[in-house]
């Protein structure tokens, strides 16, 4: 019992690290990475809360697809993948308003 | 039975941390990431709630479903914000919200 | 490492304040759970008690698709908007093709064909384990999503099957296909969402595979559509 | 007729269905009788309410806490009708708003409905082909707009209809999501930045009346919301779900200060999306956050809360009346005016809440006049967001200061624009008096003269920006070089019509009061009489 409840403890606080990590990673890549990581580990918590098809479901689609769609983005976003964005810095966002 | 304090407690902390980080965060994609994580904060505490109402090993099966409703209706929204997120800095460059100061 | 998202972004006041309602949010979070009773059972007696007249074993699937049916079918329809919401993002009806030239290679070929048929059993064990056993259309339709997606993003051409009717048809067919049989059964007498006790495996069964189907669509449509277009941005003289 | 309730909802949706599966210009047809058989249903149900009071319908035959009920009192009736008739206004304005946008060989009005940068118009182009290797089917913002609408209609039905805290909160989802599909409709940058930002404003407010709805199951261990009520929570999860919830539910409403993304997404929307959206889509999460505090949370609520509340409308009216003044665009400053009626519809709790004698007949006055004044606001802000569809079409702007002498060409519209004014300001004869003096009366009452002060200061501050615009139009020295498109008619006569139903409301206000009182959570006159 009394490891079962250190068990649940170090995965409670790890979540909440986790947490803060996706907020606060200096790397979105990096912060994306550690969203899915975050979404397994809950899937985790929850099987542990005995809701083992609602963990599949979290596993599946809250870390699988929605780290799939955050992955995808985060490409475009930080310019890594998608080379024909020009200027991803929001310096000069007054002169790009009108024309392209 | 204090299982459910930990979880409950890591709910709340968690439901906190991530309204900080969508204050606080300007960058759309970090706004995003932590309502997702949000919706699993509240999801957490859902499941919480179920193991404690279990009754003879069986967890209370209405929060399942209210969190399994939740977890889709989340990756809806969620996809259709970054869909959002993405055809607008395709158009501007932008990652963050700026307002259009009225003109047009 | 680069750097281009400058953490933290906003201003020191900001932040501050955000921490103070951060705290104060926790402890009233806090105290709201160690209010709560350690001890309940909410509502598992109720659904135990009527859960051979649902047609299912599994708790949740009797809860998700009889007892609270009408929450499910609401809840396809908000998947059924965002990708609607995605496709006018790009006013298209249709998914733009797959750039044709892209080749899988050898590996990709290989893992294609073997994950493939993997992941669509796979899914359609999870459906059909879902009746009495953890499982269920919502994770079936993510598995076998994502078998579509790695399909087209491997440079396959798809079957044809996200041609513009085909397209609107499967993201309506959960949706749609559970208001048909309710609005049915409606009609011929039965409260609005009931299922006659003889048919109501069947039923579930059948709406449990109209929603599979449409919430895998559905979720490659997500995918699909997210993404600025491509084919439109591409240097001039780059394949389509 | 008795299921009446239930088609309600399947209508709206089937031809909403039935417009997407066919799509192209047929849709608009479908849409169309979609609309009539909504407003028509709507009016059934009404009726049905009004002859045999409440009505409640367990689907799937579970009985709570099992299943899920369906409750229509006067409350609902009240809103649902008005967003059959609002609707349907907006409905018959829509079909000809979106002929104009048609791609075709005439003239091109749609440039000047348009207002995106030219990027928007590149990418537009650069689509093209994708629509045209779909074959005959070419994308038009119509074909989607009927759809989207009709869905949209139909989860306001749902929430107006809804028994149970889960279900509404899946009932606001899909309302958020129809709600910013149509936003985006046409995908002008500025709409798609106001649409972003409102769709995350609003899954926020989702998560916290999430929260709030798991921490009242685990201490009420039901849902509905009858049972709720009957249980009459006090403890401290209670009151810190309702506390959740009703955040969520006021970001959600735009209520002062959570309003920052309201002006932009009313405003960048096409005009009969904006018309739903101020008219109706607030009113929904204003709906469910007066259901829940005079239901639910009756118990647990305090004066302090119920004052800061109505002090945070008193603010709203002030602020987001100024703001309407300084605006430069129309369409900003009639969204700015929904922040500021946003903030009296909130004016009601206070008054209506626990201050002072529980029993007193000035709650049931107070409830009654804020959600008078939601309906004249919903006829009269629909009527007014149409009003600059209609300019803007014709004259391809919409700023204010350009709109010299333009009266001569719209009379109509300025007339109906007028009316308008008229009923949020709160003069008699119009609706909006009926609300407000309702609120009036159950402030002098109960002794809150406060808010007396600032029910006169706003209808005051209304009063400045409709003005602005009247005069304006009413100048004499005409913009010459500018020959306006023409507008088709239907357009201005049902600018009109919801102008003209915002004062008929207030002409004959005795049947929908009388409604209310049907299921209404208050003593009111007649069970007063009654006992």
């Amino acid at each position: 019992m009394t490891i079962d409840l250190l068990f649940d403890s170090i995965l409670a606080l790890t979540l909440a690290w986790l947490c803060w990590r996706v907020l606060s990673a200096p790397d979105l890549f990096k912060a994306v990475v550690l969203f899915i990581a975050f979404g397994l580990l809950m899937a985790l918590a929850w099987v542990r809360l005995n809701a083992p098809d609602i963990a599949l479901a979290e596993a599946a689609i809250g870390a699988g697809l929605t780290g799939a769609l955050m992955l995808d983005a985060a490409g475009q976003m930080t310019g890594r993948s998608f080379p024909y964005i020009r200027n991803p810095e929001p310096a000069e966002q007054e002169v790009d308003h009108g024309e392209p | 039975m204090s299982e459910f304090l930990i979880y409950g407690l890591a709910a709340a902390a968690l439901f906190a941390i991530c309204l900080h980080g969508i204050i606080t965060r300007t960058h759309i994609l970090r706004k995003i990431l932590a309502l997702n994580m949000m919706g699993s904060a509240v999801f957490l505490l859902l499941i919480t709630i179920a193991e404690r109402n279990q009754v003879d090993g069986v967890a209370d099966p209405v929060p399942h479903a209210m969190v399994l409703t939740g977890i889709v209706v989340a990756v809806s929204a969620t996809a259709f914000a970054l869909a959002l997120a993405r055809r607008y800095h395709a158009q501007t460059g932008h990652t963050e919200l700026h307002d259009e100061d009225g003109s047009t | 490492m680069e750097n281009r998202d400058p953490i933290p972004d906003s201003g020191p006041i900001v932040r501050v304040l955000s921490i103070i309602l951060g705290v104060a949010l926790f402890g009233i979070l806090a105290t709201a759970v160690l209010d709560l009773d350690v001890e309940a059972t909410g509502l598992t007696d109720t659904v135990m008690e009527r859960i051979g007249e649902s047609g299912v074993d599994h708790p949740p699937t009797a809860v998700l698709l009889n007892f609270r049916a009408y929450d499910t079918w609401l809840e396809v329809a908000v998947l059924l908007l965002a990708a609607w919401g995605a496709l006018v993002l790009r006013q298209a009806t249709r998914l733009p093709e797959q750039p044709a030239a892209r080749s899988p290679g050898p590996v990709l070929d290989w893992l294609v064909r073997m994950l493939i048929p993997l992941a669509i059993v796979t899914g359609v064990y999870l459906l059909w384990r879902g009746t009495d056993a953890p499982g269920g259309a919502f994770q079936a339709g993510a598995v076998i999503g994502a078998a579509l997606l790695l399909l087209r993003l491997s440079g396959y051409r798809s079957i044809g099957l996200f041609s513009a009717a085909w397209l609107r048809g499967s993201l309506l067919a959960g949706f749609a296909g559970f208001m048909a049989i309710a609005t049915l059964l409606f009609i011929t007498g039965w409260t609005f969402l009931e299922y006659p006790p003889a048919w109501a495996g069947l039923i579930i069964v059948i709406v449990e595979l109209l929603i599979t189907w449409s919430v895998a669509v559905s979720f490659v449509a997500l995918f699909v559509a997210a993404r600025p277009d491509d084919s439109a941005t591409e240097p001039v003289g780059g394949e389509r | 007729m008795s299921l009446v309730g239930i088609w309600v909802i399947l209508i709206p949706l089937i031809c909403g269905l039935a417009a997407f599966a066919v799509g192209g210009r047929s849709s608009r047809v479908i849409g169309l009788i979609g609309a009539g058989l909504t407003f028509l249903l709507s009016g059934l149900l009404v009726l049905h309410v009004w002859q045999s009071g409440v009505w409640i319908y367990q689907l799937g035959g579970w009985d709570v806490p099992l299943g899920i009920s369906l409750r229509a009192d006067g409350l609902s009736a009240f809103l649902i009708g008005m967003t059959g008739a609002v609707g349907l206004g907006i409905s018959l304005y829509a079909v000809r708003y979106f002929e104009a946008l048609t791609p075709g060989p005439s003239q091109d009005p749609s440039a000047a409905l348009r207002t995106g940068s030219g990027r928007g118009e590149e990418s537009g182009a650069g689509d093209s082909p994708e629509a045209e290797r779909g074959g005959t089917e070419v994308w038009l913002p119509g074909a989607s707009y009927w759809p989207l609408w009709m869905l949209l209609w139909a989860s306001l039905n749902v929430l107006f209809l809804s028994n149970d805290i889960f279900n509404l909160y899946v009932g606001l989802e899909l309302l958020t999501l129809a709600s910013v599909a149509l936003i985006i409709l046409q995908r002008e940058q500025a709409a798609i930045v106001a649409g972003l930002r409102y769709l995350l404003a609003a899954f926020l407010g989702s998560m916290a009346y999430l929260l709030g709805v798991a921490l009242i199951y685990a201490d009420a261990g039901v849902l509905d919301l009858g049972l709720l009520a009957d249980a009459e929570l006090t403890g401290t999860a209670t009151q810190v779900a309702g506390g959740l919830m009703a955040v969520g539910l006021l970001l959600k409403a735009a209520l002062f200060p959570l309003h920052f993304w309201l002006p932009a997404a009313h405003s960048s929307a096409p005009a009969p999306v904006s018309a739903a959206l101020s008219a109706l889509v607030v009113k929904g999460a204003f709906y469910l956050l007066i259901r829940l505090w005079f239901e639910v949370f009756e118990s647990a609520g305090t004066v302090s809360v119920e004052q800061m509340i109505g002090g945070l409308g008193a603010v709203a009216i002030v602020v987001g009346s100024f703001q309407a003044i300084r605006q430069e665009r129309l369409k900003l400053m009639i969204a700015y005016s929904t922040v500021a009626q946003v903030g009296y519809l909130f004016i009601m709790i206070p008054l209506a809440g626990s201050f002072g004698d529980p029993e007193a007949s000035w709650r049931f006055e107070a409830w009654t006049g804020g959600l008078y004044h939601a309906l004249s606001h919903g006829f009269a802000k629909a009527s007014m967001f149409l009003a600059a569809g209609v300019l803007l079409s014709a004259l391809g702007h919409d700023r204010v200061w350009h709109l010299a002498g333009s009266a001569s060409r719209f009379p109509v519209i300025y007339l109906s624009f007028g009316i308008a004014g008229m009923s949020l300001m709160g003069l008699p004869p119009s609706a909006g008096f009926v609300g407000k003096w309702l609120m009036l009366r159950s402030a002098v009452e109960s002794g809150q003269w406060w808010w007396v002060v600032i029910l006169l200061v706003g209808g005051l501050l209304t009063a400045g920006y409709v003005a602005i615009v009247l005069s304006q139009a009413l100048q004499h020295d005409v913009d010459e070089h500018t020959e306006p498109h023409p507008v088709p008619k239907l357009m201005t006569v049902m600018v009109f019509a919801l102008a003209a139903m915002s004062l008929l409301l207030g002409l004959r206000a005795a049947e929908p009061l009388e409604l209310l009182e049907i299921g209404a959570p208050f003593q009111t006159l007649m069970s007063v009489v009654e006992d």
